[in-house]
């Protein structure tokens, strides 16, 4: 394992820092517990607050700021944060009208937010999001798991908080995007826990994971290394195939209705935007031929598995709801338009 | 019980933790995402930070702080479920006492219930909680059938190590294994492998 | 060698493919010869173009647009484009203002530019980058590579250009932001060139390269790796080593007096954003520590190599006029703010 | 020279690129961007593409051809530079014809001269100058001794070896290696290589 670090225990404090440091117009930095909050936050406004294991930047730190994130608490690397953080990060940011958390659906950090919920002395409520359709949903599990389509749901949860809007109907707006969302990626490469100093799996020179989970998990299968489009195709199939489950509607462009879509190809780390853009290519033609008309577009590294090589593929269906609360202005350090 | 067995507990157990790195670290790795060794170890090393006040504690206020020590430092699914075992452990023994073996035991039980409703699983779901049930169901067991407290402690070794070694065979349905269906099979669960450390640690010490 | 493609001769054209869609309401794209252009382009403006080898997304094609470049000219990878790609650029956008090249200092990039600047039938000038203190200038040598910098060249470049100045004036300040920024990377592994099919360069486990070239050309020196804070502290050392000689002037905390400056850690392209925010807060307490006052900062991946795990840090002295041109709105697929 | 002997050319040229690819492709890596080879064998393609056309063509005709081709082909520091030779070559040929070896000599010193131009290097500065240069002399004084051509061809053939095997000691001061210092010591200049390879091929033909 080669990483920049200086001392393996310091390295998330220090990266805290320069993080801090480098977008001091934005964020302030608040250690012990950790959190990160944003300057300049309007007063009376539902207070967003996100979080979750470290190695996912710029999720969920780059997104705080104007028209999107309040708070963000960043847990040991791929390790959820505890309780503390967000109770702190809750008293630091509230403003009257409560405190919504948008939490990625993983055990570990389902039940860390609850235990802060149950603490917290304001009025609350969460949004899941559980985007990856790798992992099928099924009465006897936990669920899907929460991966790049998070940052959708944040980016329109911000956007409708920044009006003044309740808790409510943030929390709404929020269950409705994860619910129009749908991901899933594949993995060239492991990533490589600092602490841990090796791999988290090991994959031959001709495999790779299909369906893997933004902190190396397993996905649905093991298989041999293909060309891109053969890849894509999967990962498209099984996107569409759960949209339409959920939708109870045929993507099909002979059906002669088209949908309008959002499209996020997430580079896990250690893909050049070269490949991400060929994806983008591959993805946007299969899903036009299937009647999603791709009318918001993004490319890049925006949920990461720290120097993971692979990348996920996102659909967000819009609407106008959907629509407005994208496009308008977001200033964070990650994601920025219109102002 | 005496604070002075939870400050030894509580060592028997740091140690128990460090000296299996590679068996916890590899099993999350290969069906979690290799953080469980590390998660432990930092919860751990932790409550040895804190000993000193713990020490001037009574017992049930010592599990208080252990659990909120836990919830605060560990994080991922295993913070909040033990820090729920200590809190509750705590709290049945400020209500009833800690002054019988069966006390323990039922506080104990009262512990694992706790996981159970965090976590919302159950047996057989490939997580720690195979590991604590039936150690928890049988410990209550002897403990009312007025058993030797070494004896008790033997049989839970026995009964921990069952289970921990039955969780090879499962599929998981709860924890980040559930994405994996028919691959996690021949695996033990990282959870539970910890928890038979944790209980072995502690059962050597009576 | 595992990557995202579908047939290596097509790689870089199902990529531009793919950039071009996702950012259709920004850039057209132009094939055989290749190059991108902005829409709506103001007219009445000194046409900025730029180019270069691809692999270094998203240098230059992710700068079209407002306030920033005007047409773009992807090479092969990492291997310069050609003269008929600039001509036919040219072609394109220019517009009465005459024809700007910017272009990085490398012998291909610099004949190629040249050999399409001599049949211009436009009024043109070059700026040259050379910001990579690695490569000591010399009089036998062609002189310092340009790497990071560069955007940094294009960015104020741009923003004079949207105002109507005239060649001459947008020529003198691009050179002017060149001499006054230094940059020097290290990588901590090769990259792999997708048509040679194997890394470009070997190095060991525990090995680093220090002065690293955006290609992977090698440095300075191969050294042992090392804790990130020693090996931050000998890039920025080679920096202000460098900014000392050209701009006679201790930078010292000592001295009473501050410079303005920014800094940019720039990732090559598989080294996680945890990891270049450590880089950053590293980087920026030291240069302050050397009287470098840091007013703007930018982390992340701007000028890659391909899946080159490693980085840069490039500092730009600012004065007014730069920090006016800085500041002002872009809006550009990678560079976006105030609009 | 007949446009024949262009098209026979171009045709071993691109053989004997495509023979060398571990030879050119580990030489620019080694002190390089390692695309060397890709380039030179991307310009000999092409070349090979435009055949039908350029046998309708003067041989004049047929290099300037080339050498646009070329141009808008490689890229990188080769193609400007490889390119300047034969649009040069193309020039003086058809201002002073090509009707005797001393024509065609003065013809290549020409398109050496224009790499020189453009790249404003010059012997020993570790480029494939240091092939062309001595093989252009040499040439040069050959035709004008009238040597038979098949013992020029040998000589040169010597010649382009000396050069290129020559580039090895040289530390570079002109092109991507220049970066280097004393760790370009021990390796051959890819350009050398390439160049080499081009007149060996070329000169067994005749
Ligand atoms: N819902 C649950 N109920 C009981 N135990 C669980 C549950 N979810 C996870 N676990 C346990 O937690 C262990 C993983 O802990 P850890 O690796 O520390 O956290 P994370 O999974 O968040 O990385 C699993 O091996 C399993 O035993
Ligand atoms: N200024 C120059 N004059 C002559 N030859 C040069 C010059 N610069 C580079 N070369 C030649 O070009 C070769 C490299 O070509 P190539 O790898 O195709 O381009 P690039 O260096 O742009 O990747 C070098 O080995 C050298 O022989
Ligand atoms: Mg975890
Ligand atoms: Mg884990
Ligand atoms: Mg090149
Ligand atoms: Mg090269």
């Amino acid at each position: 394992m080669k990483k920049f670090i200086t001392k393996i225990d310091d390295m998330l404090v220090d990266s805290l820092n320069g993080f801090a440091t480098a977008h001091a117009d934005l964020v302030n930095l608040h250690l012990d517990p950790h959190f990160i909050t944003r300057k300049n936050k309007s007063a009376n406004k539902v207070a967003v607050i996100s979080g979750g294991g470290s190695g996912h930047e710029p999720l969920h730190s780059g997104y705080i700021g104007y028209g999107m994130l309040d708070a963000a608490c960043p847990g040991h690397v791929f390790t959820s944060p505890t309780p503390d953080q967000m109770l702190a990060a809750a008293e630091a940011v509230h403003a009257d009208k409560g405190i919504l958390f948008i939490v990625k659906n993983y055990a570990g950090d389902v039940m860390n937010f609850e235990m802060a919920a149950e603490m917290l002395p304001f009025e609350h409520a969460t949004v899941l999001t559980s985007d990856d359709v790798a992992v099928t949903n099924s009465t006897y599990t936990t669920g899907r798991r929460g991966v790049a389509g998070t940052m959708i749901v944040e980016k329109c949860i911000g956007s409708l908080a920044e009006t003044g809007a309740s808790l409510q109907a943030c929390k709404a707006l929020g269950d409705k995007v994860n619910s129009r969302t749908a991901s899933m990626g594949v993995a060239l490469t492991s990533c490589t826990v600092p602490a841990a100093g090796r791999p988290t799996f090991d994959i031959d020179d001709n495999e790779l994971e299909m369906g893997v989970g933004i902190h190396g998990e397993p996905g649905r299968r093991r298989e041999a290394m293909r060309e891109a489009d053969v890849i894509v195709k999967d990962l498209v199939a099984a996107i569409l195939e759960d949209l339409e489950s959920v939708h109870l509607k045929a993507f099909d462009i002979n059906s002669g209705e088209t949908s309008e879509a959002l499209l996020m190809i997430n580079g896990f780390g250690a893909t050049p935007l070269m490949e991400l853009y060929l994806l983008y290519n591959l993805a946007a033609k299969l899903f036009n031929q299937h009647g999603l008309q791709i009318s918001r577009s993004l490319v890049g590294n925006y949920t990461t598995a720290l120097d993971m090589a692979g990348a996920s593929i996102t659909i967000c269906l819009l609407d106008d709801e959907i629509k407005q609360h994208w496009d308008s202005p977001v200033h964070t350090s990650a994601l920025r338009w219109g102002r | 019980m005496q604070t002075d067995f939870i400050l030894n507990a509580a060592k028997a157990i740091q140690q128990a933790i460090v000296a299996n790195e590679n068996a916890l670290e590899s099993l999350d790795r290969a069906i979690g995402d290799g953080d469980h060794y590390l998660n432990m170890k930092r919860g751990a090393n932790a409550i040895i930070d804190i000993q000193p006040a713990l020490a001037t504690l009574t017992p049930d206020a010592a599990l208080q702080q252990i659990g909120l020590k836990l919830l605060s430092t560990i994080g991922g699914a295993s913070g909040p479920l033990l820090a729920s075992f200590f809190m509750s452990m705590a709290k049945t023994i400020k209500e009833n006492g800690d002054d019988s073996i069966s006390k323990i035991a039922a506080s104990f039980a009262a512990g694992v219930e706790a996981i159970r409703q965090r976590g919302k699983a159950d047996l057989g779901e490939k997580t720690m909680l195979d590991v604590l049930i039936p150690v928890s169901n049988q410990f209550v067991l002897l403990a009312a059938q007025h058993c030797d407290s070494k004896l008790i402690c033997a049989t839970l070794i026995d009964t921990a190590e069952q289970g921990m070694l039955a969780t090879k065979d499962l599929i998981a349905t709860k924890g980040r294994a559930a994405g994996l269906g028919e691959r996690a099979i021949g695996h033990i669960d990282p959870g539970a492998k910890s928890c038979q450390l944790m209980i072995v640690a502690v059962c050597k010490l009576v």
